[in-house]
């Protein structure tokens, strides 16, 4: 029966995916990638593996989808149909082939190589030392927080490089100059963002609190808020900072700088670097987590939402 | 024995790995393109989620390696997303070309 | 270690120091002043430091190397030490309006460590280090003053440079290698001498030292470059940096085992250039040019000797000595016609016939005029020179006879100063007094190793008779105002640019008559097209590098090939 | 506390700063400098067994820092490439160039997130934590890049992304087959099943892209030759050797026993074509940074050509690659720098622009020709060096390809790279204007001087570069499957 389930959710995820990949129309495409990430976050559902799946759905779906959206959307206005060149026959016959090879041998290998859990029975025992359950956290802030901290800060990286692609001239406005126009939809937009982001927060704030013991954390808690953030922003109800502005900055930086503080104050109080002393281990990762939640959703709403367009002519027009 | 592991999903992976590397071969856009890595990414944590499942439950290690991926590739994903606008609205040309004479404190 | 051997590393570390401190804005002032400081260690050196003695730092380059001066090295150090101070003091009064007085100390310094170095190295790398610094950065001394000749020359002489040290790269590494890894000199070359199987890494060396020493035909650098550096340089070019060519070729050669085919090609390269090269130069207008060719002839002189003592198998001390006394002699004679030049551009009246008769002294010692030096050293290189080498090398008076008289004809004359700056007379004169004297005192230091025994002067008149042709010739010249014919600087290189250019006029006649022959315009277009083909074709290859399909596409392939490479290898 | 956090703790704290501070966090490079220099000379001088888990965290969990020759020499390298390109982006980067203020504040966190992920990646032994160190570095590479040219900006972004995927394919397929991502722990239990074997390939491809081998460099020369000078700078310098480095780790320590000589010989071989390959392109380029970024293209095929030779016998030819991409490093970043700022002085981007630059820049000249003449591998300098010691195993082994592709490879180097140089020195009337910023060519000539007394320290680097290396411990390496 599971496996029945198994085998028809894999054949969906690969359908959508196809599709996703080569409708002809962007945003058809990008209608079904999101799709294709929720089944993912199935997928993983299917696994065991809840804590991926709220990631893989509200950041690899949602927050992807989000800025690829708007990103459509904004080459639309500038003329860019993404239309689609066709490769001539020839070199989509030997990419064919190329790939197909790849696969068949992907999939030969991956046969090879017997499932199972590697390293849960070594996790297990070091939970109790950290006082929370939820393995997966335990393995993200501790035993491989030096990954977690590198990573938020390839966040920032990105947010900083996406932001200095900025002209100047843009650079005094807003995130994003696209509210919806159409009355009805900014209305309905206004309505649900402001019973939404109440929500959202408490959701938020729930799943870093249940993080360290149940499925949840600092990603997927960002991510929601990130979620509500784009949407109030969309609905016009909320306008984003700019980069520069001084709410922006510590939003952006309270979660590295408390991860980076913590680790090295571990590392001066005599232990190692991101160590975190005894007793004080869930009250740390707890802690990190709010901090990291916060600039999650900070960095992922700005992503999302991309830097501040330079407005075309006739909008600028407008403005004045 | 083919259906009780990961393996379904591990070889699920795998397929959408191939699908997204020829996507992005032959399409030409480079939003296209950044929706084929993205697939490839996914396809590749799958086959680390599939691979690593047991009767048990997944690989807590897997599962943090698979999340910190995602959230990578979400960050690429966006910049991409941005430089692609930026190139449409400006074309290649910088406020400051290089090349351009400027006078040095 | 006793201070005299601290000596060593100063003369190459001071000025090295000097050419750092140069570039401290401080110290512009007195740039000039301070380089003839730059040569006085090494010339201590040459006089009190201790022979066969092993300096090192095993810490700098490949460790296990340093410095050691050995007799024949000590000459060399000395005689390019006391050339490098001379040309030092001369320069500070003739490069006084030098637009660039930064980069000429900085350079100058630089290639004089470097050429000090050479003399004294022990070990491979630090030889080749020294060589390369000698060779590179001589680069903008020749190129100093812009202009476009200059450059052309300069051109010419770093691709010959770079050339030569690819060409002895390849030929250390594959003594080394004969060697057993040794890097000693001594060690590599007895390993050299002991395996005959080597001739691959002799030629290597041979085209390597035989660039900078001026060997026919490597030699084409050599008439361009050195008239193109201000005259000290030019001095120091001529005098004392092509010595470390022949230096090279006799630390490495095998010399005392015998290698034939390699002696008879050297020797016969050699010889043929100590005539052609004097014939050639013969045949130019600038005094300085000529001088460059009459250094190309008596380094052919050398080479020749060297050449015979390798096929001969003539044991490497008397071959050593007597090549170590004419270098000598050469160096400093020639330095001191090379400042003459300079010189006789600031005299006139009197004092010009004064510092012609100087210089006609020097140039007869070097044509070898019996009694002077160079008679003498000319007698000393006879012995390992065999039978034909001696009698060649006595009829060379007469080529050399020849082409000194052709310089001292052309040299340059002043119209506005009468009397010389003493900062540019006592120089050259010191120079023709020490090329004059100093061979005689090696002399008698070395009569262990070298045994002199001057024949009757009766002898020695009568085997002069090849310079008393020449001075003939050149009276019955003058006296009829005859003209030499003139030819281009850089003889076989100008051959080849004519050659190149004469060819592709060529080629493109014979294209033209094929096109007319055929339909006119497409023809035309194709060979344009197929000219260009192969350039197309790397355009179009980094276009395909850098397309999308080659963002994933190529990473497949790559990735395919090494895993089979993997799977099957 | 240990200089193995540090190293990578100090430069995010200086990102986060230059975020803080806006417009002012660039003077912090006046901090950061120093402070980074002392910190890799602390590495250097750590005990030769230098490593410690992060965290506390044994293996397999946990991630383990390590203080190996080669992380010693290339984060030294790296931190004095930095810290001078750094100075000078002072000057590039400050309000008064002109540049867009987005353009100028965005450098610094980047600059600094580089830093920090290249030092992250030379020290680490987890492939995983590669993988996030490696996307660190590529991050801020295109961030950088995009601040010149955003097309070749996209297009290294495309390229650089597929590879970090094929690396990460590898890395996933690895985990699932041995249940660890640490290289030390792989080089024991690794076998020649299809798994590693696919790993290692996919993973080799990708890494490839990202030390832009032929022919997998298209990435590099438009984004080198669009990018402000201190970013061409550190991608030539710190990018390209990361991939470099990872690879060193995967085929010389985690699967030293896997790397068929065929396969090897295959690295090598493209690295000959790219030797050949980059010469002839920098040959026929017109422009002077296109030049310089083909230039790149050709020495990094040097590095793959020494991997047939350290495959073979190690130990000599290990030293001369390491010092080989260290000399690079120092001497590449050197000539880019002195190129901004020759381009800046000189009327067009064009290298026959450069007419009479000599006299008007001497200095800057100087360190370019100084930085060519290590990276043509003449003596006396760190190329030269390396290039010897390369030879040396090559001759040894009776490699003569090989030995003949390193010598002509100095020779084209020295025809490419002369022609900028004759240019810069001929012609008294050139329309160059001298810049008003004296200072701005220390910190190339202080590279070029690196560069150069690099040659000189041989013997203590190779001795520096072999503690800890895989090799060292006994095991031949390769060969044996």
């Amino acid at each position: 029966m599971s496996a029945a389930f198994d085998i028809l959710l894999c054949l969906m995820i690969l359908a959508t995916a196809g599709i996703a990949l080569f409708v002809r129309g962007a945003f058809a495409a990008i209608a079904f990638f999101i799709a294709f990430g929720n089944l993912l976050g199935l997928a993983w559902l299917a696994l065991g593996a809840v804590n991926v799946a709220l990631a893989e759905i509200a950041v690899g779906a949602g927050v992807t989808g989000v800025a690829l959206i708007l990103a459509c959307s904004r080459l639309f206005e500038l003329g860019d149909n993404l239309a689609d060149v066709r490769t001539p026959l020839a070199s989509r016959l030997g990419s064919a082939a190329l790939c197909l090879g790849f696969t068949v041998m992907l999939a030969g290998v991956v046969l090879t190589i017997p499932p199972g859990d590697r390293l849960s029975k070594v996790v297990a025992p070091l939970l109790p030392g950290l006082g929370i359950e939820n393995p997966v956290t335990g393995v993200l802030l501790a035993f491989r927080g030096y990954d977690t901290l590198l990573e938020t800060f390839v966040l920032l990286g990105a947010l900083v490089a996406a932001w200095s692609l900025t002209p100047d001239a843009s650079r005094r406005l807003p995130p994003t100059t696209m509210v919806m126009t159409d009355p009805t939809s900014r209305i309905v937009a206004e309505a649900f963002t402001r019973l939404l982001a109440p929500a959202a927060l408490i959701i938020a704030a729930y799943l870093v609190w249940v993080g360290s013991d149940l499925p949840g954390g600092a990603f997927q808690a960002g991510a929601v808020l990130a979620g509500a953030l784009v949407v109030a922003t969309l609905g016009g109800v909320v306008v984003l900072p700019r980069l520069d502005s001084l709410a922006a900055r510590i939003a952006l930086m309270v979660g590295p700088l408390t991860f980076l503080a913590i680790g090295l104050a571990g590392a001066a109080l005599g232990g190692r670097f991101l160590a975190y002393p005894d007793g004080l281990e869930k009250t740390l990762i707890v802690t990190i987590e709010y901090a990291l939640a916060i600039s999650i959703a900070a960095g992922l709403a700005l992503l999302a939402i991309g830097p501040p367009q330079p407005m075309p002519n006739n909008a600028r027009a407008d403005a004045r | 024995m083919l259906v009780e592991g990961g393996h379904v999903f591990a070889v699920t992976g795998a397929v959408l790995a191939g699908l997204g590397f020829y996507s992005f071969l032959v399409k030409r856009h480079p939003i296209r393109q950044l929706l084929a890595a993205n697939v490839v990414g996914a396809g590749v944590f799958l086959m680390l989620g599939g691979l690593g499942r047991s009767p048990g439950g997944a690989d807590p290690f897997a599962q943090a390696l698979v999340i910190t991926g995602i959230v990578i590739a979400v960050a690429l994903s966006a910049l991409g997303a941005a430089m692609v606008v930026r190139l449409a609205a400006c074309g290649d040309k910088d406020e400051a070309p290089l090349g351009e004479k400027r006078e040095g404190p | 270690m006793t201070s005299e051997s601290l000596l060593l590393p100063a003369a190459v570390a001071w000025p090295m120091l000097l050419a750092l401190a140069s570039l401290t804005p401080g110290f512009r002032s007195c740039l000039r002043a301070a380089l003839p400081l730059a040569p006085l260690p090494a010339l201590a050196a040459a006089f009190l430091a201790p022979r066969e003695v092993l300096v090192n730092a095993p810490e700098l380059l490949l460790g296990g190397g340093g410095l050691m001066l050995t007799d024949a090295g000590a000459v060399f150090l000395g005689a390019a030490a006391g050339l490098w101070f001379c040309a030092a003091i001369y320069a500070v009064r003739y490069m006084r309006d030098d637009a660039h007085p930064v980069s000429f100390a900085l350079f100058w310094n630089l290639v004089l460590a470097g050429n000090l170095g050479v003399f004294m190295a022990a070990d491979l790398a630090s030889f080749y280090v020294f060589f390369a610094l000698l060779s590179l950065m001589a680069y903008p001394l020749v190129i100093h003053d812009r202009k476009p000749a200059s450059l052309r020359a300069g051109t010419v002489y770093i691709v010959l440079a770079v050339i030569g040290e690819t060409a002895l790269l390849v030929g250390f590494m594959l003594a080394a290698h004969v060697a057993d890894g040794a890097i000693m000199i001594e060690e590599v070359r007895a390993a050299l001498t002991a395996s005959p199987t080597q001739p691959a890494t002799l030629w290597f060396l041979i085209v390597g030292f035989g660039i900078k020493a001026g060997l026919m035909p490597l030699h084409v650098w050599l008439p361009v470059a050195h008239p193109a550096a201000p005259t000290p340089a030019s001095a120091v070019l001529s005098g004392a940096i092509v010595k470390a060519g022949i230096f090279g070729l006799l630390m490495f050669l095998p010399l005392g085992a015998t290698f034939e085919m390699v002696g008879s090609v050297l020797a016969f390269l050699g010889f043929a250039g100590l005539f052609a090269a004097a014939l050639l130069g013969l045949a130019q207008t600038n005094a300085k040019t000529v001088l460059a060719y009459s250094t190309v002839s008596q380094m052919g002189l050398i080479v020749g000797v060297i050449g015979v003592a390798q096929a001969a198998g003539t044991p490497a001390a008397s071959v050593l000595a007597a090549v170590a006394l004419y270098a000598l002699h050469h160096g400093l004679a020639k330095g001191a016609l090379f400042l003459g030049v300079g010189l006789a551009q600031h005299t006139t009246g009197a004092w010009r016939w004064l510092v012609v008769m100087v210089l006609a002294a020097v140039a007869l010692s070097v044509a070898g005029l019996p009694l002077t030096a160079g008679a003498m050293v000319k007698e000393v290189i006879k012995e390992p020179a065999g039978a034909l080498g001696a009698s060649l090398i006595g009829v060379s008076s007469l080529t050399s006879g020849l082409i000194l008289a052709r310089y001292l004809f052309v040299l340059p004359a002043s119209a506005t100063q009468t009397r010389p700056p003493l900062m540019l007379l006592a120089p050259t004169v010191a120079l023709a007094v020490a090329a004059l004297c100093a061979p005689w005192m090696v002399l008698t230091w070395s009569a262990a190793t070298i045994d002199y025994e001057p024949s009757d002067l009766l002898s020695q008149v009568v085997d002069a008779w090849p310079l008393g042709f020449a001075l003939i010739l050149a009276g019955i010249v003058v006296l009829l105002r005859l003209k030499c014919p003139t030819l281009p600087e850089g003889d076989l290189l100008f051959l080849m640019r004519q050659g190149l250019l004469g060819a592709n006029a060529t080629l493109r006649r014979v294209g033209r008559f094929a096109q007319a022959m055929a339909t006119p315009v497409a023809r035309e277009q194709r060979t344009k097209q197929r000219g260009a083909a192969w350039l197309n074709y790397l355009d179009s290859l980094e276009r395909a590098a850098q397309g999308q399909a080659a963002i994933g596409g190529l990473l497949l392939l790559v990735a395919a090939a090494l895993g089979a490479a993997l799977l099957y290898g | 506390m240990s200089p193995l956090d540090l190293l990578v703790a100090t430069p995010l704290g200086f990102m986060l700063a230059a975020l803080a501070f806006g417009g002012q966090g660039r003077w912090l490079i006046l901090v950061a400098s120093p402070l980074m220099m002392s910190l890799a000379v602390w590495l250097v001088f750590l005990p030769p067994d230098a490593a410690h888990v992060v965290g506390g965290w044994d293996l397999p969990l946990g991630i383990l820092l390590r203080g190996d020759g080669v992380a010693r020499v290339f984060v030294l390298g790296a931190a004095l490439c930095a810290a001078l390109v750094g100075l000078q982006a002072l000057y590039e980067f400050s309000p008064q160039s002109g540049g867009p203020s987005a353009r100028n504040r965005g450098f610094w966190p980047l600059f600094y997130l580089m830093w920090a992920g290249a030092n992250a990646g030379f020290l680490t032994t987890d492939l995983f934590n590669l993988y996030v160190a490696l996307e660190m570095v590529s991050l801020a590479g295109v961030g950088l890049s995009a601040l010149g040219s955003l097309q070749a900006a996209l297009r290294y972004f495309l390229f650089a992304l597929m590879g970090s995927l094929a690396y990460l394919l590898g890395v996933a397929l690895l985990f699932a087959n041995y249940g660890t991502v640490d290289i030390t722990l792989l080089a024991r239990t690794a076998e020649a099943d299809a798994a590693t074997l696919m790993a290692l390939a996919v993973m080799t491809g990708g890494l490839l892209v990202k030390s832009a081998l032929f022919p997998l460099h298209g990435w590099l020369p438009p984004a080198h030759a669009a990018a402000p000078a201190p970013a061409s700078a550190l991608l030539s310098a710190i990018v390209v050797k990361l991939g470099f480095v990872i690879l060193m780790r995967l085929w010389f320590e985690a699967f030293a026993t896997l790397a068929a000589p065929i396969a090897v010989g295959l690295l090598g071989a493209l690295g000959a074509a790219a030797v050949i390959y980059g010469s002839i392109q920098a040959m026929r380029q017109r422009q002077l940074k296109a030049l310089v970024a083909y230039s790149t293209v050709a020495q990094v095929g040097y590095l793959f050509v020494a991997f047939p030779l350290v495959a073979a016998a190690p130990s000599a030819a290990w030293s001369g690659m390491t010092l080989h991409a260290v000399a690079h490093m120092l001497a590449k970043a050197a000539m880019f720098l002195a190129a901004g700022l020759m381009l800046k002085a000189a009327p067009g981007r064009d290298i026959a622009d450069l007419v009479g630059l000599a006299r008007v820049m001497p200095v800057t000249v100087t360190a370019f020709a100084l930085a060519a003449i290590s990276l043509m591998g003449l003596p006396p300098s760190g190329g030269f060096a390396a290039k010897f010691m390369l030879l040396d195993a090559a001759l040894d082994q009776g490699a003569y390809i090989y030995a003949a592709v390193l010598l002509g490879g100095g020779l084209m180097a020295a025809v490419y790279l002369f022609r900028p140089i004759a240019v810069a020195f001929s012609g008294a009337h050139g329309r160059a204007v001298a810049l008003k910023a004296p200072l701005a060519a220390v910190a190339p000539l202080a590279l070029a001087m690196c560069a150069i007394a690099l040659g000189f320290f041989g013997v203590a680097f190779a001795e520096l570069a072999a503690i800890g290396a895989p090799w060292a411990q006994g095991d031949a390496i390769g060969g044996v499957p």
